[in-house]
């Protein structure tokens, strides 16, 4: 089927998400949309899908103009869509989720289940899957979750596909199993729009490439288009892809992890017999595929963990058993992945935000139980310049500021402490590319001072850039610890679980 | 790939983490607690006699004798069973073994008996009375309950099932009495508990207002239009707007006979009969139907639901009337089924009670009903341990159903969440 | 639930100039007088409605319908005239003191009112909804009255002993339920709901056991008179009713407007209760934090109490002393938005709109409950900005950022 | 409808009193509580339609009301204010003290808050009822029919005037069993500890029809509820339980107020607050106001046992005569009938 946009436009308020867009995507063609964060790529495809309805401009099948109420509308005129953020329901089964809004039923709107297992069970033999249908969602992996959104896509015989940024949370060798079934779907014909970062995909899979800045279409590009030259197109100048820093001043002390375990809520092991150290004027990079135990790592050095065993010691002093305040007080910097969640408080004013965690410490900021305004204003204007954070003024709502700017106030908070050691968990994660520049410089600035680091990233390139050494963790423990310019390849094997020997040798021949 | 990280497996592609086997203590804990205050109660708080249990009531049909037993061994041996029980499932934790629901059910029968034999001593316990008069008070709550269950399954936070309980209760006894007709009152009772869920509706979906906010003001709100109305209308004319017809008890041929439960649930009015038909009905449906499914899915991720073209804001809507309605069901059963008169403020709180057991059954409708049984059961306790004279002043005796609440709450929570989405709106982009 | 305060709370906007000219300015005042204007009006079709003048002149309506209008304004105006006269100014009164007697009415009916409000606002503003106040009060007051009889000393010792009681009475009573919902994740919804009715039972039991609280010489389930010198003095002479517990409840007023504006206590309880990830991640200790919050919200609730034994209910009280203020309480939190100067004006309104309505009832034999209705409707109005909008046909204010920014929520989560 | 022709006056029926107005407080049960507001209150407007007077009556919510209503009330030139209860004792007190020129009336309680045996205001007039009386006579009626060999009783609330009737129920059916060596058990009320089953609200509801049902399955076949209108719970509970189980009313006779349960009805204990508050307004209108408290007693009428009316013909036909006996040992005194809330 032929998809067509034409001159679709989308506001939120002031904000124009997508500005006058027209687009076509050919039957057996896989069309890639390229974008900085917040161009407008997502907002696009949810107009496309029925979820947002269009200001301007229309949508064409086959070259009949549709009128779509909701995604209910779109998914009958055939558009199937694997959404960016899950659009998973996590209590469900596998069987649920795929049924879900189309459920095969028997007497009385009794669920016809076993309709659905196999269903589901045929889906995924046809891509070579491997699913449980009764397994439910919340307790499978990421990498497996998004085979449930392409099962879930795939079911309704979709002849149009939107993927919106799948491979964020694949391994490089779960994106090539991905790339694969695109490419499977392209040769049966189904239109395809493929939205991603990583110019090695677009490169590998795309026939057509368009590239959208600030909500607006500023070009095409063709699949053989260099890096610097897509690169600039979407940034709208040319891009410093990577970050100058010295060689590493390591000096004694920092911190020592050691047999680390921690045990979640439901019992299970997501930190097994962990061990590391960080010296003080090293980046320590730790990556792999999200949900390998990353978050649990960074939340256990900070003291939310309370199930954790072993020992963490800071040039020193052990801080396992410690409640957060006093980690905090040991003078542990942390920027949590999730900022809107445990970053910031969203209705708080910047300047609020900036002191979150210093209410215990009384001054100056705190006096007599009381908050000093003054001494708090005036902080918060030196931050807010020190950071370049855009914001109206220090009484702003923090949730009100972009991503980037929210993400600035956490840095803010936390480099502007003296501290014996930073953890910062996916910095960059969502800001754009300016915003990523700046942060990425403190990070090294901060190592330079002479601070162990810890920096969690799912992006090679961020490891990449900023790590004097590497991390790999899978599946709870760490797979090895190689030095910082390791290649891609071998670090894909290792966040697949392979050992680093293994690895390298798989790589080398 | 060759070398895998020890410790966890991976079975058809999905992994399946270690699980570390954890002890909680806290059922031995209780059990024990439990156990010991029985033990107590044979020992050194021991009273000697005679206590008689009664399993017929008058219009059994088969009449079984009452059973006398002696009040000191019974409840020895009770108190020697609670303490191989609680001993069993300290064991069965120090192995790290599950311990199943029977345990508790079956300890949780034992010490009720050795408590009731104690406090019977050289008295009677009519036990059809005890467990007829145990669902009688449970039947609005279990109402209440399943209609809150369906309202927050569905993300909408219901705090107003009072106010449900409390229009329903007077619109039944208005139309019953006017129409003389219970079916026609039922009916209206449904009506008026489906308008207090489309103000809720209103507020909550269309103009995102806080739920519990919108929820506790219409409390008020109907608390004080029913009983200005009642003021101003029922009571210048009692006998045309506030005489309803009462429910007939229906016994129900053979299954009346049965001893002991026989008449406690098959000698009920239809309101009863409704509730027996609904819980298992809105169980199996909130599980095993397109319309539950959709339901859950609305009230755990509502945009996931939408992505899949299920209307959010309609589905919400359409089952919180529903769920209205059938709270709707319990209001009638203040009039209608029990006391056949319209009160002001009539159903005295039983709305937050319902609400407490829709939290401490953790959204499930059985769990729920089983909680709003409980109530029951512990409220009518208080009436049968008053009766036999025990010597704890009345007032502490009418704690015992908030008291057993707070516990049973307490020991139980933090297993059990709430829809994912309850309590947000959905406001579409 | 856990969402409750988020919903509620404003934004903290700069909190530079004082916040009622903000409000005033910022035109949310205007739409407070709206919603009570539409919640009055409504009230007025109810009273209309049922008056049997206006029923009887419907019956020739079509013969003289002017008949049913003018009985429609004297039912309507006749019940509104009233609440004017018991709440603000009896311009029937004989003398000046008299006529401004129900401004001090309306003042005393709001001082427990305020009170107890604020420790439903303080618990909003941590995200716990406190429907306890009823047990906190009744707690507080069976500390206090332990205080107040057995206490012998001169006012300015005893009454304060008195009321630090009361105090420590409901701090306990709010304070268990943030203790165990902090240890054991139980919902404060059920554990306030349960916790009023123990308390209820249980000072029952201390009002009807001789040599206890019970009144000796009497068997009723009533105390003695609260001693002289642990009662609130009056602030004016005898017919104005107004006693110095309003000048505490004032006085509660502001401290809890620098709890939780100013302190870092405060500061605290408001990330608890907008974010409280965030706050666990800033080494905020989130389960004492609503230890404290509960605790403090209770001991508000036990003033409260102390209010009604040592201002309202001198001559001895029974079980019911609590007479609603625990849930009324949570109307007032709603109306007060959950800021400390919200919530004194709100009492200050419901305390108003309760003295006037004994007049009302009366003077016209207007059930009482219609005010129930008037309050329920205004706080549902003032919720529902774009309600009132759409009826007044008020223009929107400003890009009404509160809904775009919950979408984005929404639609990112 | 038709429209009236002419504005009606006022003044149809009785001879109006100048600047007579009565009028009365509730207390939280409101004036429709089936109960003792309610009587109260048709004593009050029985006497107003006489005296062709208007009246004014105000509700109380809660504790904190009395004292407001009663104020209102003044405000709005009542002359005479009754109040009805115990609770309003303190309110009323004061209110009398601030207005010497009304004139007042207190049902239930003494005005006597210094318990100095006197009246704290000069112009209160205390309406009180020794109800233990006619309760002896009516537990001695209840255990003479019992076959059962029990009878049973429960409260609204645990008040003196409420428990006043249970006391009263007990010991005269102590003393029938004394006199006939029998041994009739009372279940739901124990004299000596004072405690017992109490619905702690007058409302018919769900929960007063079991506390009900738990009297009659231990064996009760006769039943008295005291308090409101919590007989038509335990009337439903009677006819559900389908035995033969006899009721008994309390206030009024409940034989003629309540035709619904007449067929179930063995007697009432009436306790006759709307004469009392008839002839204190009337007194009052009269200028005759007298402060002396009234003690309804079986002496005065004030308080008596109704006749059987149906029931007549199933109880013991002696029962009558030795009922006469018994009341009069009561009014000589030769029967004690003590109740801790005997005023
Ligand atoms: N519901 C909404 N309300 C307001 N603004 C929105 C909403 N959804 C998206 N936006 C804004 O619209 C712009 C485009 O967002 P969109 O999600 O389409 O970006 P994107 O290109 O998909 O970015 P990314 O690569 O990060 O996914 C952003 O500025 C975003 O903040
Ligand atoms: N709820 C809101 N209320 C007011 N303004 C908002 C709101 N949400 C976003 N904005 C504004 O809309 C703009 C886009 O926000 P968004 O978070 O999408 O930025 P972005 O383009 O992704 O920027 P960044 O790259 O820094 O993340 C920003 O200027 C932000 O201040
Ligand atoms: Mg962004
Ligand atoms: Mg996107």
């Amino acid at each position: 089927m032929k998809l067509e946009l034409r001159g679709i436009t989308k506001r939120f308020g002031s904000l124009v998400a997508n500005d006058h867009i027209s687009l076509t995507v050919e039957p057996g063609q896989i069309h890639c949309l390229l974008g900085e964060n917040g161009a407008g790529k997502s907002t696009l495809m949810n107009v496309l899908y029925g979820l947002y309805t269009a200001d301007e401009g229309e949508i064409l099948l086959d070259d009949v103009v549709q009128h779509f109420a909701g995604p209910g509308d779109a998914m009958a005129a055939g558009i199937g869509m694997v959404h960016q953020h899950f659009m998973l329901i996590p209590v469900f089964t596998v069987a649920e989720n795929v049924m879900l809004g189309h459920e095969p039923t028997g007497f009385a709107g009794r669920l016809d289940l076993a309709a659905a297992r196999a269903h589901v069970r045929a889906v995924s033999e046809r891509f070579g899957f491997e699913i449980d249908p009764d397994a439910v969602v919340g307790e499978l992996p990421v990498g497996v979750q998004q085979r449930v959104e392409i099962i879930k896509a795939l079911s309704r015989d979709a002849r149009v596909l939107v993927f919106d940024e799948p491979t964020a949370v694949l391994t490089p060798q779960e994106t090539d199993e991905l790339m694969g079934i695109m490419r499977q779907l392209r040769d049966e014909g189904t239109a395809i729009v493929f939205i991603t970062h990583k110019l090695r995909e677009v490169r590998e899979v795309a026939d057509k490439i368009t590239v959208i800045r600030l909500g607006k279409v500023v070009g095409e590009a063709d699949p053989t288009a260099s890096n610097a030259e897509m690169a600039a197109l979407m940034v709208g100048r040319a891009v410093e892809l990577t970050v100058k820093k010295g060689e590493p001043n390591l000096r004694s002390g920092g911190l020592v992890v050691q047999g680390l375990r921690v045990i979640d809520d439901a019992g299970q092991i997501v930190i097994n017999d962990v061990s590391f150290e960080v010296r003080p004027g090293e980046v320590l990079a730790i990556a792999g595929v999200q949900g390998n135990g990353q978050t649990e790592l960074t939340e256990a050095i900070i003291g939310l963990q309370n199930k954790a065993t072993g020992s963490i010691t800071l040039d020193g002093e052990e801080l396992l058993g410690r409640s957060v305040q006093g980690i905090i007080d040991a003078g542990v910097g942390f920027v949590p992945e999730d900022r809107k969640e445990d970053g910031l408080v969203g209705e708080f004013s910047v300047a609020e935000n900036l002191i979150l965690n210093r209410s215990a410490n009384g001054a100056p900021f705190f006096r007599a139980g009381t908050i000093q305004r003054k001494v708090l204003d005036a902080f918060a204007r030196d931050q807010i310049d020190e950071f370049d954070i855009r914001t109206q003024g220090p009484d702003t709502a923090a949730g009100r500021l972009s991503g980037g700017n929210q993400q600035k106030v956490v840095l803010a908070r936390e480099l502007s402490r003296t501290l014996k050691l930073f953890v910062a968990s996916q910095p960059t994660r969502g800001i754009d590319v300016g915003s990523v520049e700046f942060v990425h410089e403190r990070i090294v600035q901060t190592r330079d001072s002479g601070v162990p680091v810890i920096v969690v990233s799912t992006e090679l390139d961020e490891v990449s850039a900023l790590a004097d050494r590497i991390a790999v963790m899978y599946r709870g423990g760490i797979v090895g610890i190689v030095a910082g310019d390791a290649p891609r390849e071998v670090l894909g094997l290792m966040m697949a679980g392979e050992l680093p020997d293994a690895a390298e040798k798989e790589v080398a021949s | 790939m060759s070398a895998i990280i020890a410790a966890t497996t991976a079975a058809d592609g999905t992994i399946v983490r270690e699980t570390v086997r954890q002890r909680s203590l806290k059922l031995p804990i209780s059990l024990g607690v439990v156990a010991v205050l029985i033990l107590l109660l044979a020992l050194p708080a021991g009273r000697s006699g005679t206590s008689v249990f009664r399993l017929a009531d008058r219009t059994s049909t088969l009449a079984l004798p009452d059973v006398g037993v002696p009040t000191w061994q019974t409840v020895f041996i009770c108190a020697l069973l609670l303490v191989l029980l609680a001993a069993y499932a300290t064991v069965q934790v120090a192995r790290y073994r599950r311990v199943g629901l029977w345990l508790p059910i079956v300890f949780a029968f034992v010490a009720v008996f050795g408590f009731l034999t104690w406090s019977a001593a050289d008295g009677l316990v009519p036990v059809t009375g005890l467990l007829f008069g145990a669902v009688s008070l449970s039947v609005p709550l279990v109402f209440g309950a399943l209609g809150g269950v369906i309202g927050e399954r569905a993300g909408v936070v219901n705090v107003a099932i009072e106010a449900q309980f409390l229009l329903a209760a007077f619109s039944s006894a208005l139309v019953a009495s006017m129409t003389g007709s219970y079916v026609l009152g039922i009916l209206a009772a449904m009506l008026g508990g489906a308008l207090v869920a489309a103000a809720l509706a209103l507020f909550a979906i269309r103009y995102i207002v806080d739920q519990v906010i919108v929820g506790v003001v219409l409390n008020v709100l109907i608390t004080g239009l029913t009983s200005f109305l009642h003021g101003a209308l029922m009571r210048q004319n009692e006998a045309l707007f506030n005489t309803p017809p009462r429910l007939p008890r229906i016994a129900i041929p053979l299954l009346h006979d049965i001893p002991v439960l026989g008449p406690v649930l098959f000698n009920q009015t239809l309101i009863v009969y409704l509730m027996y038909i609904a819980v298992p009905l809105v169980a199996w449906a909130l599980y095993r139907s397109r319309w539950g499914l959709r339901l859950r899915a609305v009230g755990e991720h509502p945009q996931a639901a939408d992505t899949v073209g299920i209307k959010v804001n309609p589905t919400r809507f359409w089952n919180l009337l529903l769920a209205g309605s059938i709270a709707g069901i319990g209001g009638a059963y203040f009039t209608l089924g029990s006391v056949g008169a319209f009160d002001k403020e009539m159903t005295d709180g039983l709305g937050f009670i319902a609400l407490a057991a829709v939290i401490f059954g953790g959204w499930d409708p059985i769990r729920a009903t089983l909680a709003a049984l409980l109530f029951g059961f512990s409220m009518n306790l208080e009436t049968l341990l008053s009766n036999l004279g025990s010597p704890i002043p009345g007032e502490f005796m009418k704690m015992l159903p908030y008291v057993v609440t707070v516990l049973a709450v307490v020991g139980f929570a933090g297993k059990v969440r709430a829809p994912a989405a309850d309590g947000k709106p959905y406001i579409k982009g | 639930m856990s969402e409750v305060t988020e919903k509620k709370q404003e934004v903290v906007e700069a909190p530079r100039q004082n916040t009622v000219i903000h409000d005033i300015l910022s035109g949310s005042a205007l739409r407070a007088v709206l919603a009570i204007v539409l919640a009055m009006l409504i009230g007025g079709v109810l009273i209309a409605a049922t008056s049997p003048g206006v029923q009887s002149a419907l019956g020739y309506f079509f013969q003289r319908p002017g008949d049913t209008f003018a009985a429609i304004w004297d039912a309507v105006s006749g019940a509104y005239a009233a609440l004017f006269r018991g709440a603000v100014y009896n311009y029937n009164a004989p003398n000046f003191l008299r006529a401004i007697k129900p401004i001090t009415d309306t003042l005393n009916f709001a001082t427990p009112l305020i009170a107890a409000g604020l420790g439903v606002a303080l618990a909003f503003r941590v995200g716990l909804f406190n429907i306890g106040g009823r047990g906190q009060m009744l707690m507080g007051v069976a500390a206090a009255s332990v205080v107040a009889f057995t206490v012998q000393a001169p006012i300015f010792i005893h009454l304060p002993l008195t009321i630090i009681a009361g105090l420590l009475g409901g701090m306990i009573w709010g304070g268990l339920v943030g203790f165990l919902k902090a240890k054991t994740g139980a919902h404060e919804v059920i554990l306030t709901i349960m916790l009023n009715f123990i308390a209820y039972y249980f000072i029952s039991w201390l009002l009807a056991t001789p040599g206890l609280l019970q009144r000796p010489g009497g068997s009723q389930p009533i105390s003695p008179p609260t001693p002289e010198s642990a009662r609130f003095p009056l602030l004016f002479s005898a017919p104005l009713t107004v006693n110095a517990g309003f000048l505490v409840s004032v006085l509660a007023v502001v401290f809890v407007w620098w709890l939780i504006e100013r302190s870092s206590l405060g500061f605290r309880m408001r990330a608890v209760g907008e974010n409280p990830n965030a706050a666990r991640a800033s080494g905020v200790n989130v389960g004492r934090t609503m230890v404290y919050a509960m605790g403090i919200a209770g001991a508000l609730a036990g003033l409260a109490g102390v209010n009604q034994m040592s201002g309202t209910i001198t001559s001895g009280f029974e079980a019911g002393i609590d007479a609603g203020i625990g849930f009324d309480a949570i109307t007032v939190a709603l109306l007060g938005r959950s800021r400390a100067w919200g919530v004194l004006w709100a009492g200050i309104l419901f305390g108003a709109l309760k003295a006037g309505s004994f007049t009302m009832q009366t003077s016209q034999d207007i059930p009482i409950d219609i005010v129930l209705v008037v309050q329920a409707l205004i706080v549902l109005f003032i919720a529902a900005p774009p309600l009132i909008r759409a009826i007044f046909f008020l223009p929107k204010e400003g890009a009404a950022p509160r809904p775009a920014r919950r979408a984005k929520k929404e639609v990112a989560a | 409808g038709q429209a009236p022709t002419e504005a009606p006056d006022g003044g149809d029926a009785g001879p109006a009193v100048d600047n007579f107005k009565p009028c009365m407080v509730s207390d939280e049960g409101g004036f429709d509580d089936k109960s003792f507001n309610q009587l109260g209150f048709e004593g009050l407007t029985k006497a107003a339609d006489e005296l062709g007077v208007e009246v004014s009556k105000t509700e109380s919510k809660s504790a904190s009301d009395y004292a407001s209503n009663l104020d209102a009330l003044a405000s709005e030139g009542c002359t005479f204010i009754v109040s009805v209860g115990f609770k309003l004792s303190a309110p009323t007190i004061e209110a009398a003290t601030a207005n010497p020129d009304i004139q007042y009336a207190i049902i239930d309680d003494w005005a006597d808050a210094d318990f100095d045996g006197k009246t704290d205001a000069p112009n209160i007039k205390p309406l009180v009822f020794d109800t233990a009386q006619a309760a002896f006579l009516g537990g001695y009626a209840a255990a003479s029919y019992s076959e059962s060999g029990t009878v049973g009783t429960f409260g609204g609330a645990k008040i003196p005037p409420v428990t006043i009737f249970m006391d009263g129920f007990q010991l005269g059916v102590e003393y029938f069993n004394e006199q006939k060596g029998e041994d009739v058990k009372v279940v739901g009320w124990d004299v000596v500890s004072q405690e017992g089953q109490f619905t702690d609200e007058f409302a018919a509801n769900d929960n007063a029809k079991q506390k009900a049902q738990g009297l009659i399955d231990l064996d009760a076949d006769v039943l008295l509820p005291v308090g409101g209108p919590i007989y038509q719970s335990a009337a439903q509970a009677i006819r559900d339980s389908g035995g033969n189980i006899a009721l008994m009313g309390v206030d009024a006779d409940v034989f003629t107020t309540d035709p619904s349960v007449a067929d179930l009805l063995l007697v009432s204990i009436m306790k006759g607050m709307d004469v009392a508050v008839y002839d204190a307004v009337m007194e009052a209108a009269d200028d005759k106001f007298d402060p002396t408290p009234f003690v309804g007693t079986l002496e005065n009428g004030g308080v008596s046992l109704s006749e059987f009316h149906d029931f007549e013909s199933k109880v013991d036909p002696a029962l009558a005569d030795e009922l006469k006996t018994i009341q009069e040992g009561i009014i000589d005194g030769s029967i004690k009938v003590e109740s801790p809330a005997s005023p």
